[in-house]
């Protein structure tokens, strides 16, 4: 049972990043969103690492530790993209930038 | 059990120091068992976990909160006598309760929210400064078995914890809506993002060579003399001295005193982000400032100062936790003496001894910490750890800090 | 009043230690629609953070500590602070009316949320019935381990199971530090 | 250290030291100057090493093959291989090229191309050591072909004279010629004998076994062997400027002097010789008097009077001294001709010193004079350069073949000798005798015009830098101390390549055969001498030659080369030509004619299949692709590069398949 709750809790998470990415416009939003996703993965993560039957193995811990490390990379880079982007369209609208499409 | 019984055990307690902290918190939970009898149940056991840390947390925030208003008079007292004057010597024997009349004074102070501050973000910003300086005390260990959680990784708990006030520091320069306080918030933060790296680089040295990130563990590392008298406290090794530095060099700017109070600086930003604060708030962050200063000087003695540990095998006849106060009260002097003597650093020449100077000396420590330690320890691993800390700091004075233009270069304009 | 307090005291205390996690884990949640719903950037990064630091303190109460401090000093000493910088960086200009005036109807706008918010909501939905009604769902859970994973063994991991990775993982954070930089860097005119 | 790999190392080193210097930029000098001469000196101290071991050694040769290539069960192997023949040569090449190495240091101080110079240079040292140590016919073409490109390309190093252009494009074609010949040579020669290893533990192509197999078949009346062995003398006389193929090398003077001191004097031109010596069994196959010796003989004999006389009439001091190398390698080839190893290369050896010498002082004279190379704008420089002219002196001493103490009398006399004991005909030999006394006039004649007299040129003449002087300075001391070795009554050098030791015997000396030689040529050289004295040396000399003013036309005959190369041009050149026309005007009407048939009826079926196409595939095809577009523009409009529609259907992707998951799990 323990198990559900926290998936559930992770999935609202995941709910809440997914629709801050799907809705808001601002480009800093969009990426807010995706960090919330990536919480919710980690805590996955962790709640399985907890519930597994070799918790020694520290399998989960690794990942979460890689994937918070790569999610602050991924910060860095997307923020300075933003910080690019308002500097060429003076806007953080996502749908503003559109130059890439076929 | 009975209440005499309890009074009895007080001077017994009193007559071996270096426990008395500990005992007297055993008393305090007999005390509540007592108290339980009294009534006619039997304490359950997580009721006397709660108590416990009840007490704990009580005696922590009463000494750092004491220290505070000490240290608040005392370092008006020493710059005063840096300054050739006085200080505070009006209210008490030696000015000592000049505390008491300004936590009256702030207290009574009114309380000015600006009309357009954000007013919630404004309200919350002290108390999300004074959290984590309150949390931060919990790790360090005080005395032989004093600490209040014995974490395992405490010292990553310690910035973890610490990077709050940074936070908290946005909120008030951001709630504010006033440019002094928003760039004051912007300077500081972006100083201790800086500083940060240096700091947290040298406490991963020591974590490196005592094996753990545990501040117990650390301490004890560095228990035992070397030769029978020489302490083997880290700051005593090569590459201790330099991390050590580099610590209180971080530390100092971490706390925003000077000579790194750049983001406080009166003469180009009134008060930075606390310009638009007065009053209770004002003294929360003060307050703040102050317990979150002991923190950190209480990690940089747990992590080279040898902690809990005295200096001269003789000298163990002073309890533990007096050790570790006075090394703290040391270093507690030697801020205040640095701000008596130093002038304020230019912004820039602060970000470039952080990236430029800071960060790769603290490598440089890194690199001779592990060849000090593949060395044996011994003198050998001394004498190359010297050396490889030698020669990066001399290469770095060189290409970061002389002057390689000619002197005509340079224009007198006022000061001739 | 004496049977109300023995009650109380009855009651499966030492059940509770297990559920405390729900705490942080509703802070988290509320922040994290705080995050999402409000309208002030700034607002949202701080309940962003708000959300990071209960996220952290919810690994910490699942037993895995040091994740959750290197949580909270990766999402709160950093993200946030990358967040809260680039907010105030990129100040929300006037936006110039766009070619399409049905672009800037208000309408089509409205519906796009709403659109999302539908999308969210749906898969919000199937992964709870994953969870909870899926055949997997009705499967044995081994039991919550006392799981506590000390940080002696997560190093001696770091440096002999995943070496590749963390060294993999070094080099990109490195060549996200320099590309970001780069990125961020203000062009010269020429 | 095993000697696979000191061999390996002498050519690698110099190849290795090309490679870097290649990639330097131009203004390393130093570093490149320092590179190529380090690489040279180890290469050097490397194979007088070997020479050493070589001396003391008492088995013969010293052989390793290794595999190259493999294809089906034939395995191609290439070799090296020390024995006193190329451990002498190896030894004296890279002596010589390292001194003319840092004798170019200072020649070509002023160049822009100095780097590019060195990289040239150690090119060709390391392609001539490969020729020396191969013990493959095939390595030493490989080699061979390396050493015509650097000298193509050092020749042609002032590319942007056109003459100096033309010299280069001349020299490589001519050499090509020759090496045409030795190609076809080569491929007889590995269908003959198998393999084109020299020496292979008795299955080698100079062993017994090949040899007796080559002597035996006869095609055309001549045996294997002999034809094999004229072919490769081809590429022999190509490199070394026998007549037919003589003319590029006075051209070739175009290049920079240390290149003519190091390849068109000392090493390159002797390829051919030590060719020529290197396969030396296959000339032999049928015994010693074969067809192909004689006319090797007989050519070298002609080349040698015939550049002498030539040389007689040139007036630019590098020609002179060039066609006098082409005479010296006609000497060599006469005594390869009629037999005698040992005379050929003791005359290479001692050439190579002396020659370089000469063209070193000549070089040094240039240098001093600012580029003049006019012997008749010169004169009196010996006072103003007295070391360049001691040099000089002991050089021209040399080459004339000045009694006792230089190297040139005791080589030349060995040819001499040699020749004169040929049994076919006395021909040769008298021949040689006539070019030697040639050889001390024009030499006479030159040492007149640049060092005696009065200067008649215009600028003023200095001596050359120490790192020029001091090559010159330990050549002539090699000129001279290599008589010591070279004398019959201590022919030490000789007995070395024979591969025994020599006694001390002073009885040889007085010796009739050699006497009566001897006395021949040394009354010869001085009545060269004597000579040039009297017709070069009493009077002043003005602006018109003393012969010129004798008899002008046989003088212009002689100073136009004996007009060979009109000849050429006259002959072969406009053959060639001829042909070419020829083949254009078949190409023109006949081929070209059959193209534009073909071409027309594919135009032709073109022309049908396209009506087929644009009125029956088209028009269908036009459709389908006009409905595509429109489809393909509808759906386009999805591709807003919107990131969040794009996501939305993603959601609504994953919604389904969990979906999908939930129907088929439930």
């Amino acid at each position: 049972m323990m198990l559900q709750v926290i998936l559930a809790i992770s999935a609202v998470l995941f709910c809440f990043g997914l629709l801050a990415t799907l809705t808001r416009s601002n480009a800093i939003m969009v990426l807010i969103g995706i960090e919330l996703m990536l919480g919710a993965g980690n805590l996955n993560f962790i709640a399985f690492w907890k519930f597994s039957t070799h918790p020694e193995l520290l399998t989960g811990i690794m990942f979460a530790i890689f994937s918070i490390a790569l999610a602050a990379a991924e910060a860095a880079v997307g923020l300075a993209i933003v910080i690019q982007v308002h500097r060429r369209l003076r806007s953080v609208n996502v749908n503003r930038a559109t130059q890439l499409k076929g | 059990m009975n209440f005499i019984d309890l009074l009895k055990r007080i001077p017994e307690i009193c007559k071996t120091p270096e426990t008395l902290p500990l005992e007297g918190k055993k008393l305090i939970l007999d005390f509540v068992t007592w108290l339980g009898s009294l009534v006619g149940i039997a304490v359950p056991p997580w009721v006397l976990t709660l108590v416990n840390i009840l007490v704990v947390i009580v005696a922590i925030i009463a000494v750092f909160l004491i220290m505070f208003a000490l240290m608040s008079v005392w370092e008006r007292k020493i710059l005063a006598r840096a300054q050739n004057r006085y200080g505070p010597n009006r209210v008490g024997p030696w000015g000592l309760f000049q505390p008491v009349a300004d936590g009256i004074k702030m207290l009574t102070k009114e309380d000015i929210v600006p009309r357009n501050a954000d007013k919630v973000v404004h309200f919350i910003a002290p108390i999300v400064m004074l959290v984590p300086a309150l949390i931060l005390p919990v790790l360090l260990p005080y005395g032989r078995g004093m600490v209040a959680i014995d974490l395992s990784v405490g010292i990553l708990f310690f910035f973890a914890v610490g990077a709050g006030s940074e936070v908290a520091i946005f909120l008030a320069g951001w709630s504010s809506r006033n440019k002094y306080s928003i760039l004051g918030a912007m300077r500081a933060i972006a100083q201790m993002i800086s500083y940060e790296l240096p700091l947290v680089m040298s406490a991963v040295i020591v974590a490196l060579v005592a094996g753990t990130l545990s501040p117990t563990g650390i301490v004890e590392a560095q228990g035992g003399y070397q030769f029978g008298f020489f302490p083997n406290w880290f700051v005593f090794t090569p590459w201790g001295f330099v991390a050590c530095v580099l610590f209180y060099f971080s530390a100092l700017a971490e706390s925003n005193r000077s000579p790194f109070d750049l983001p406080e600086g009166e003469s180009e930003l009134v008060a930075g982000h606390l310009t638009e604060y007065s009053g209770f708030k004002y003294a929360l962050f003060f307050m703040a400032e102050y317990v979150g200063m002991f923190a950190i000087n209480g990690l940089l003695v747990t992590l080279f100062l040898g902690g809990y540990q005295a200096p001269l095998p003789f000298l163990t006849f002073i309890p533990s936790w007096c050790w570790f106060f006075i090394k703290l009260a040391f270093l507690a002097f030697s801020l205040v003496w640095v701000r008596a003597t130093m002038p304020r650093f230019r912004i820039d020449q602060m970000m470039q001894f952080a990236w430029k100077f800071m960060l790769p000396m603290s490598f440089a420590a890194l690199f001779s910490a592990a060849a000090w330690h593949y060395a044996g320890r011994g003198l050998l691993g001394w004498g190359i750890s010297a050396v490889l800390v030698a020669i990066p700091y001399f290469a770095l004075g060189y290409f970061c800090f002389t002057r390689h233009h000619s002197a005509d270069n340079r224009r007198y304009l006022f000061s001739e | 009043m004496h049977e109300l307090f023995q009650k109380i005291i009855a009651l499966p205390w030492d059940q509770a230690p297990q559920w405390l996690f729900l705490i942080p884990a509703f802070v988290m949640l509320m922040g994290a629609a705080a995050a999402v719903m409000l309208r002030n950037l700034i607002h949202c990064a701080l309940c962003l953070t708000l959300s990071f630091i209960a996220l952290g303190v919810l690994f910490m109460a699942l037993g895995a500590e040091f994740v959750g401090f290197v949580q909270l000093l990766v999402y709160v000493g950093a993200v946030a602070m990358l967040i809260l910088f680039a907010i105030l960086l990129t100040p929300a200009g006037e936006v110039a009316a766009s070619n399409n005036p049905l672009r800037n109807f208000k309408f089509s706008r409205a519906f796009a949320a709403a659109g999302g918010a539908t999308v969210a909501l749906l898969v919000l939905v199937s992964l709870l019935g994953a969870i909870f009604f899926s055949p997997h769902a009705r499967a044995v859970v081994p039991p919550a381990q006392a799981a506590i994973a000390p940080v002696k063994a997560i190093g001696e991991n770091l440096l002999n199971h995943t070496l590749l990775p963390l060294q993999a993982t070094a080099i990109l954070l490195t060549a996200a530090l320099i590309g970001a930089a780069l990125l961020a860097k203000e062009e010269k005119k020429s | 250290m095993n000697t696979f790999l000191l061999l390996a190392l002498v050519p690698l080193l110099p190849f290795l030291a090309a490679g870097i210097t290649a990639l330097l930029k131009r203004e390393q000098r130093g570093l490149s100057a320092t590179l190529v001469i380090g690489a040279q000196t180890v290469a050097c101290a490397i194979s007088l090493f070997l020479f050493a071991g070589a001396i003391t050694a008492k088995s013969g040769a010293i052989v390793h093959n290794f595999p190259w290539l493999t294809f089906g069960n034939d395995t191609l192997r290439l070799g090296l291989l020390l024995d006193p023949l190329s451990a002498g040569m190896g030894a004296m090449v890279s002596f010589v090229t390292l001194l003319i190495f840092i004798y170019s240091v200072g020649y070509m101080k002023e160049d822009r191309n100095f780097t590019r110079f060195f990289t040239f240079l150690s090119l060709f040292s390391g392609a001539m050591l490969g020729v020396v140590y191969s013990n493959s016919l095939l390595l030493t073409f490989i080699c061979w072909e390396l050493v015509g490109l650097a000298s193509y390309l050092l020749i042609g190093f002032w590319f942007h004279k056109p003459s100096a252009a033309a010299a280069a494009k001349k020299a490589f074609i001519t050499t090509r010629v020759g090496d045409m010949g030795f190609l076809i040579g080569m491929f007889w020669l590995y269908k003959a004998a198998g393999t084109l290893l020299f020496y292979d533990n008795g299955a080698g192509c100079l062993e017994q076994a090949a040899l007796a197999t080559m002597a035996k078949t006869m095609v055309g009346g001549l045996a294997v062997s002999n034809i094999i062995a004229l072919l490769i003398f081809c590429g022999a006389a190509g490199k070394s400027g026998q007549f037919p193929l003589h003319v590029w090398l006075p051209d070739a003077m175009e290049g920079p002097t240390p290149v003519s001191a190091l390849i068109h004097a000392a090493t390159m031109v002797a390829a051919g010789v030590y060719l020529v010596a290197r396969v030396f069994p296959i000339f032999t196959a049928t015994g010693a008097p074969s067809v192909s010796l004689t006319v090797v003989a007989c050519i070298g004999a002609f080349t040698a009077l015939f550049a002498a006389l030539i040389a007689v009439a040139q007036t630019d001091i590098k020609r002179i001294l060039a066609y006098s190398t082409v005479s010296q390698l006609g000497f060599m080839m006469l005594a390869l001709g009629v037999g005698s190893v040992g005379a050929a290369m003791l005359h290479l050896i001692a050439h190579a010193f002396f020659k370089a010498l000469l063209f070193m002082g000549a070089g040094s004279v240039i240098h001093g004079v600012h580029e003049e190379q006019d012997i008749r704008a010169m004169g009196g420089l010996w006072n103003k350069m007295p070391l360049t002219f001691a040099t000089y002196a002991i050089g021209m001493l040399a080459l004339a073949g000045f009694p006792l103490a230089f190297s040139g009398f005791w080589s030349k006399d060995a040819v001499l000798h040699a020749a004169n004991l040929w049994p076919v005909s006395q021909l040769p030999f008298k021949m040689a005798a006539a070019a030697a006394f040639l050889t001390a006039f024009y030499m006479t004649r030159q040492m007149f015009y640049v060092f005696f007299g009065s200067y008649r040129g215009h600028t003023h003449p200095h001596e050359s830098p120490v790192v020029m002087t001091l090559p010159l300075v330990i050549l002539a001391a090699a000129a001279v101390l290599f008589s010591l070795v070279a004398t019959p009554a201590w022919p030490w050098f000789e007995d070395f390549l024979a591969g025994h030791n020599a006694g001390f015997e002073l009885a040889a000396l007085r010796e009739p055969g050699f006497l009566h030689v001897a006395l021949t040529s040394t009354a010869i050289v001085f009545s060269g001498l004597l000579l040039g004295w009297f017709i070069y040396g009493r009077r002043p000399l003005s602006g018109v030659d003393p012969i010129e003013a004798a008899s002008a036309s046989a003088y212009n005959t002689l100073a136009n080369r004996c007009y060979i190369d009109e000849l050429y041009d006259a002959t072969i050149i406009r053959l060639v030509a001829l042909t070419g026309e020829i083949s254009a005007w078949i190409d023109r009407t006949i081929l070209q004619g059959a193209v534009n048939a073909t071409a027309g009826f594919s135009f032709l079926i073109s022309y049908l299949s396209d009506g087929i196409d644009r009125f029956l595939i088209n028009f269908g095809f036009d459709h389908s692709c006009n409905a595509l577009r429109e489809y393909g523009s509808g759906i386009a409009g999805c591709e807003g590069g919107r990131v969040q529609g794009y996501l939305r259907v993603l959601g609504v992707g994953m919604v389904v398949l969990l979906a999908f998951l939930g129907w088929l799990l439930v």
